[in-house]
């Protein structure tokens, strides 16, 4: 058991962190934010020459091989600085996918443009009816000759307004709520049948409902074989909460280093309210949850990478369930030890806030998690 | 003891809940049962309606159109007009400079401003709060010096809600540089079309523009608006403070939207099942419908010893309407966002919903969800937070 | 609506309360406990004397016709000293079913008995298998000429070693879990067959497990008519829930008031430790909670007497939820701020604490009334 | 990084789990899971096995019977331990005065004390708190006067845990009245057999007589049993209040409970289902058990910090250990009380149990939940309040 960061993982960490405390200070997300796509096309190609955008692809694919790790000390970055770009969604989320069921063609046709930020990629998975349900996919797809017909309705696909590439789920076979019988297809963003209806989230970001009307993909469209990809949805999804639990933990460094500030630094009744023994200790509670999460997170980001399916759901849950119990108390003291102006737009923590808030109902909430690990057993048995 | 309503309460509570429900535009209310906030138009004419009634301000004493209920029946009103759901009347002016005028004012202030208050046709707004001091209020910057006849006014005010509306602010404002603290300090009513107001809105984390900024550059304003007596404006300020206390538990709110979330909670499916039926979520509901309970029952305490406490004094009891208020506000919210589930996510400003000219993202009555759940921190931050009313607990009742 | 007590009521309450300071101090009570019947012989005198153990029963039956407030004032007096007479298992709960259910013969053979405090009687409605179910009941109770034979073992039965008469539930019709077919019975506590196994419980009162072989008891001892006990049962304890529920503020007032002497007169780094705000704010949160168990109690106690069984059922149920969750919260912020003090049996604090754990467990704890509150669709309806 | 036991440390849990497992006399660990006390002979067996095993004190230097662990190793030996569950060895020994003697003490007192403490030939007792001095530990007023090759001690300890079976107790004495609090207080080695010495057991709520005062009568201690210097003695106290920290936040225990609740769960049916196949119940412990894992990882993160630490000094963070350990401990004995229900009630003194003469009353389990749930409220009192470790987060991390 190791807990220290290898010599490329602290460079790694202390580059992305310089470029963002750089180039991604609060007023500068806001200009960002404002443009076309709502993020940043520069810096979107800076992380591609840091090599970011390949981290964790094989290096036989035209990737940097990185791990767990790697994604983890990233996505803390990110959430420290709240980026914008279409990370998460194109390299986490569709690269992952890419990586874990890919064949050959696919991989050296999509990884390299994804690698060097040319391309972005989508992965539409979620449906409107589906609630926080990945297997409930009503969306079909009907042999066509040699290819297939897609029909069917996506919902909230992360920065699915701007990407090149989706990766849709569609059904093949068996019931609404089976997990047999779910295929994965490449489909361009841009093809006949395809309608993306784009809005900002509440967080800042952007998503997309696409509506596919008789779509019709080639057969080299499909990701793995045909109906059976619930597994690969289900371990990229595990990976996915993994990595939006880095984020949340690097937005809670920062929700609780700017609350510090604002405690030593606010005065009333003569003093700095940071003297209040009641808002100390509060202030305190903020830290044990930010400890408490990281820690978890760490847990999760080594188990999400694991074969054993059971394990890595317990524990990529748990550390979920962690993460929104932690959003909740840390966004509710930072915001309260602000006072009026954590309210506003116009200081830094409440867009932590949201952006917390939008990390526990990604991939499900601490309900939804809190259920599925019960479901399981827990992760104390008799034998563990 | 009796806890129960009287057949008379019973009788009044069928009235104005008849009245309520049969006088409110339905399309007020339904802006209501969807979140969405009420516009200056709805809330003037849901006023005139209550105005032509009688029952625009009915805690006012009687010479000033109030209608000389019991407590217990302003609260049965208010209760019921938020269980409507209808808007609640313009705080400002009926809770809150209102009865400082009726109590503090002189004749001419008094039947210059009442009137005009209770029909809102004078939209007001409060000038309290400013950059420096939150919590602690007393450090308020904002100089007014008296030049003959007038005050000069100078300094910032913040945090002031829907000053875009207003036509007056009623504001402190220090008149002694000397004086300790509190002392120096009047309470003084600006024409918000003074020249020198400039109102600048700060966007809030859940979209909505409710609250502002208000600048006061060289602004002249009449002694004769003057409240009471120059330096003594602290006296009337914690009349006004204690007076927001007692209406701050919204326990109606609360059950309103109780009632929603049972409605919304019984359209979503959770893995196969309504999530109405599952135990886990309805036990959630019902350990906030307790605390909920138990909150209506202290206020109803409170209110009813209202009427042996000395005139203008205040329960320090009310701050546990305030804390437990504030909790249950924030809880229902949370449930809100637990039943909406991943369609709290976009975020459509309300203009654009009002509009309707796209199809809604989601059920219809999502993409108010996050904004309440955001919005809804600051209860325990304004009308004073909920740690200065563990302060004032701990010091008044507790005597720690 | 009337908050106010009668002249009468504040004349109880003064009349209560003085007894009870005057002659139920800690020490006091620590000898009553160590006595044969574990409580005081003379108390329970003058609780007669007092005509305390009349308040509830009718006049015409040869008590004072006390109602709801009545009752809420004494059981609130009687937490506050923490008393250890059988007060509530032979008023409340024997004389509940007496007063609700009993004939004429029945009610003037024994309420005077229990009026005057000569008589002591018990309620044996719970069984070991049922939990808080009381009417899960597998004691058999079969004809036998005119009278009956009954069978069976009651769990936990208050007081049930020191009574002179058992009121027993047992089933005389319907499978074990039916609320159809349970009938009570009134049984002499010293009748052939009846076993009494008495024991000392967690919060210093006395109990029993009482096994009934084949005890015969005649026609006159039905309560009521056969099979039907189940609404006289569930009254009764809904009663008694409000009953516990005054008893237990009386306990945290009590808790509030010794935490706030402690915190104003223990001195720790040259102050006392009542000047720390995180700890003034704690005191804080066990005030807000004993005001809001008060109002609920108020609340429980006048709907508990009304006839519309679902409207009682909801509102005793929300206030011992109210009350389990207090005294979890108000326990623990008491024991917390007494520090080690807490801890022994040398203080009185630690009493209250056993006391009020042991309150949220009688009839039903937290979480047995949370889910059948629930299952009545809470307190807030569409039509309510 | 890689957070997953390597080879060789599942290697080693397996070898000390098995020993852990052949080695315990069964009645040991069954009466562990019953939830009752481990009795003096009971924790003196099982120390002799574990001594005769080379592990009686595994994190002490090698030269002093240590084994060389790395810290990792050292924590899976304790948490092996705790889930067989087996006795922990007596902190007072082995994890205090222990390590300040040979830390701190002479090669006499290594000599003649270390090895005794091993073998637990010595029960070794705490003498720090007085009833006057709970959280303000240097307030303490027992006096040490020098007299010729002796101190006189006078005063009075409390909470002085299992004192009645203790040989030894190590004590902090005010040896210069003069100092400011922290400067005149020196460690001290004190025969319990002394003359003047009286142990006066004080009941806790649970029923037990786990605590005990101690009262010093003009006891005659040689000097050659003061640790290091005279009037140093308040850096060897925080020394070893810094040990304690690291173990105190009982991962294995809670780990254990946990298995212990679900499995009791599945005994006990609530309307008609068992109670471990009810979702809200299910969820409510599998919501302490992710605390416990993040309590675990955070354990492990700052074990794994200790090597690159000063020697002697502590992590910080060890604070959030204790603060979250005891919330859950005292969490999983709220579940213990879940489960059991109404016959929680029935109070039966240890020693009847042990006894067996009567039947039990209801689940032969069930008597010691109550006592565990009353007892474990003390665990966020000892050992430096939940209050002081949030005191010195404040300070020590966050700079406030």
């Amino acid at each position: 058991m190791d807990f220290d960061l290898s010599e490329e993982q602290t460079m790694l960490k202390d580059s992305v962190e310089r470029l963002l405390k750089d180039q991604y200070g609060f007023e500068a997300r806001g200009k960002y934010r404002a443009g076309d796509t709502g993020f940043s096309e520069k810096m979107w190609n800076q992380y591609a020459e840091l090599g970011l955008l390949a981290l964790p692809f094989a290096e036989e694919d035209g990737g940097i091989g990185g791990g767990a790790t790697e994604t983890m000390i990233v996505m803390e970055a990110f959430g420290k600085a709240l980026i914008l770009e279409p990370f998460f969604a194109s390299v986490i989320l569709a690269g992952g996918v890419l990586r874990h069921a890919g064949n050959g063609e696919q991989k050296s046709a999509l990884i390299p443009g994804i690698a060097d930020g040319s391309l972005t990629m989508a992965l539409a998975c979620a449906e409107p009816q589906g609630r926080y349900d990945l297997f409930d996919v009503e969306t079909s797809a009907r042999k066509n000759g040699d290819g297939w017909v897609i029909d069917g309705k996506k919902a909230l696909v992360l920065h699915g307004d701007s990407v090149g590439k989706l990766i849709v789920s569609a059904r093949t076979s068996g019931g609404a709520r089976d997990e047999d019988g779910i295929s994965l297809f490449i489909v361009d963003a841009g093809a006949d049948g395809v309608s993306r209806h784009g809005y900002p989230t509440q967080d800042g970001l952007r998503a997309a409902e696409i509506t596919l009307q008789s779509v019709k993909v080639g057969a080299d469209a499909l990701i793995g074989s045909e109906g059976s990809a619930w597994p690969v949805i289900s371990r990229v999804a595990d990976e996915a909460v993994a990595a939006l639990c880095a984020e949340a933990v690097g937005c809670f460094e920062k929700m609780h280093e700017l609350t510090l500030e604002y405690l030593k630094t606010r005065s009333q009744f003569g003093t700095t309210i940071g003297s209040f023994q009641a808002l100390q200790h509060r202030a305190v509670d903020m830290f044990v949850e930010l400890e408490q999460s990281r820690s978890m997170t760490m847990y999760a980001s080594m188990l999400a990478t694991g074969d054993d399916a059971v394990e890595r759901a317990r524990a990529v849950s748990a550390a979920k369930v962690q993460i929104g119990e932690s959003a909740k108390i840390i966004g509710r003291e930072a915001i309260q030890l602000h006072g009026g102006v954590g309210m506003t737009m116009e200081y830094a923590i409440g867009h932590y806030f949201k952006r917390t808030t939008m990390i526990d109902i990604l991939f499900g909430d601490a309900n939804h998690h809190l259920k599925r690990l019960a479901q399981m057993d827990g992760l104390i048995r008799e034998d563990a | 003891m009796d806890l129960r309503f009287t057949e008379d309460e019973l009788a009044f509570r069928d009235e104005v809940r008849t009245f309520f429900r049969e006088a409110l535009p339905p399309s007020i209310r339904e802006n209501i049962v969807a979140g969405h906030h009420t516009s200056k138009e709805e809330l003037v004419t849901w006023t005139r309606i209550l105005h032509d009634k009688g029952w625009a301000v009915p805690h006012w004493p009687v010479e000033h159109g109030g209608t000389g209920w019991s407590p217990i029946k302003q609260y049965i009103y208010l209760e019921e007009m938020s269980q409507t759901p209808a808007p609640a009347p313009l705080a400002f002016g009926v809770n809150m400079v209102g009865p400082v005028i009726y109590t503090f004012g002189n004749e001419a202030q008094k039947s210059r401003f009442l009137p005009r208050i209770a029909s809102l046709e004078d939209w007001w707004c409060q000038g309290f709060s400013e950059p420096g001091s939150g919590s602690d209020l007393a450090s308020l910057k904002t100089r007014a010096v008296r030049d003959g006849d007038e005050y000069v006014v100078n300094g910032q005010k913040t945090w002031t809600t829907l000053a875009q509306y207003a036509d007056w602010i009623f504001c402190l404002v220090r008149t002694d540089p000397d004086a300790r603290k509190q002392s120096g300090i009047s309470f003084l009513l600006i024409d918000m079309k003074s020249p020198g107001i400039t109102v600048r809105p700060i966007q809030t984390i859940d979209g909505g523009v409710e609250v502002n900024e208000v600048f006061f550059d060289d602004v002249r304003v009449p002694v004769e608006n003057l409240v009471g007596e120059e330096n003594k404006g602290w006296n009337y300020a914690k009349f006004l403070l204690g007076n927001e206390r007692v209406n701050i538990a919204r326990v109606g709110v609360s059950k309103e939207r109780i009632r929603r979330i049972k409605e919304l909670a019984a359209q979503q499916r959770v893995g196969g099942e309504r999530m109405i039926d599952q135990a886990e979520f309805r036990e959630k509901v019902a350990a906030v419908e307790v605390r909920l309970k138990a909150l209506e029952m202290t206020q109803l305490r409170v209110l009813a010893g209202e009427a042996k406490r000395e005139k203008g004094t205040q329960d320090p009891a009310s701050s546990i309407l305030k804390i437990k208020g504030s909790e249950i506000q924030q809880a229902t919210t949370e449930l809100l966002m637990d039943v909406v589930g991943p369609y709290a996510m976009p975020y459509i400003p309300e203009d654009e919903i009002d509009g309707r000219n796209e199809p809604s993202i989601g059920p219809d009555w999502a993409s108010t969800i996050a904004p309440a759940y955001f919005n809804t921190r600051k209860v325990s931050i304004y009308g004073g937070s909920n740690e200065i009313q563990k302060n004032i607990i701990a010091k008044a009742i507790l005597g720690l």
